[in-house]
């Protein structure tokens, strides 16, 4: 099962052909799913990113069967 | 300690007293609460409509993180979150967090808490609809401190 | 931005909610609260009942004083006080405090202030009815910051 | 018309004889006005006061008409 890739809000919009899947032999942290979702060169500095919910790092480490998201900051309340 | 993520419009002072009543009365001698609700200008431009996303999954296992954090710091009976996602009109409550304790300190502490907290890590996310039919992704939030 | 007095049970939602109909929607994005409720055990004894005593004329005086130093302070839209008097059974609401605002700092430290305040230049005092039929003046406030 | 004078809470049942009236000749503060209505030799430390139902401490000049009240600490919200 490979790394699931979901995208929110004005990041959804903006790359509105991401992949929502990647291999973990094409990225083994959460930046490397970026750019092999994304085909892009670099990785804007405000992104938010998480695995399985939880808020991590772009140097988190991932494995098949993970689901990894990115979006822009937080605007809720 | 419940959250709830709601897509229709809701009555804050309904979704608190219901809770509320499933607490024993006199346990608490302090209910501090918070509603965030959609304003008609932000950043000086007037706003017609709202539309909130969110992170199904993601976003109740962070507000529940939030409310264990905030019972990690706090001597709080209980506590509840309820937030808006879909389609909002201007006046509608986005928001209410609701803290019961025995005294007022942690009440109001555990309150504020909540909605910085909820404001930094639970993922939602504004698309403003202005006046003139253009809409917008708000980009961040104001300050709470 | 109202202050009352009153004598009988009340309803903080409702009184909130009919005070809010007069404010135009959407002009505020904040609304904080915070209602004291009479608990059944204070410094460890069981109590049944309470009087609330008052100084009629003052109290209102020192209520909307309380009210205008926090619109000194703080960016307010509006704010209103609620406080029992006279006679009280456990679980009953005590006090509302509610300030609306644009955004949510002013309505959390306004509606704080509100509460510290009030406890400490508002004449109202407390007498308890314990379990044991015994009655005593409560001598002094907890501790709110 | 003579200095009005209230006790409330505690004051008012552990006094149940003060004076309820003084004249401006017998009491020119609201210290006096509390040794010229309870007929104490002394003014408990805790006592909070006012003059015209407005916070004042216990040497505030006082005058005929004014309403001085005496009470324990505020104990309400």
């Amino acid at each position: 099962m490979p790394i699931q890739v979901k995208f929110f809000a004005s990041l959804k919009e903006d790359l509105p052909n991401a992949r929502q899947q990647v291999e973990a032999s094409e990225a083994a942290t959460v930046e490397e799913v970026w750019y092999a979702a994304t085909q892009l060169k670099d990785i804007p500095a405000h992104i938010v990113c998480s695995v399985n919910h939880s808020h991590e790092q772009i140097h988190q480490a991932v494995k098949d069967g993970d689901e990894v998201a990115f979006f822009p900051p937080i605007t809720g309340g | 300690m419940p959250v709830e993520v709601v897509t229709g419009a809701f009555d804050p002072a309904a979704k608190q007293q219901a809770f509320e009543a499933t607490l024993t009365p006199g346990t608490f001698g302090a209910t501090a609460n918070f509603i965030g609700t959609m304003r008609t200008v932000n950043e000086g431009d007037d706003v017609v409509g709202m539309y909130l996303e969110h992170y199904p999954g993601m976003t109740e296992t962070e507000l529940q993180k939030i409310i264990a954090d905030a019972a990690q710091q706090w001597r709080i009976i209980d506590a509840l979150i309820v937030h808006r996602v879909g389609e909002l009109e201007p006046g509608e409550p986005i928001v209410l967090t609701t803290v019961w304790s025995k005294h007022r300190k942690d009440a109001f502490e555990a309150v504020r808490y909540l909605m910085e907290a909820l404001k930094s890590r639970a993922p939602f996310w504004k698309k403003e609809t202005l006046a003139n039919g253009d809409t917008r992704w708000v980009e961040k939030n104001t300050p709470g401190y």
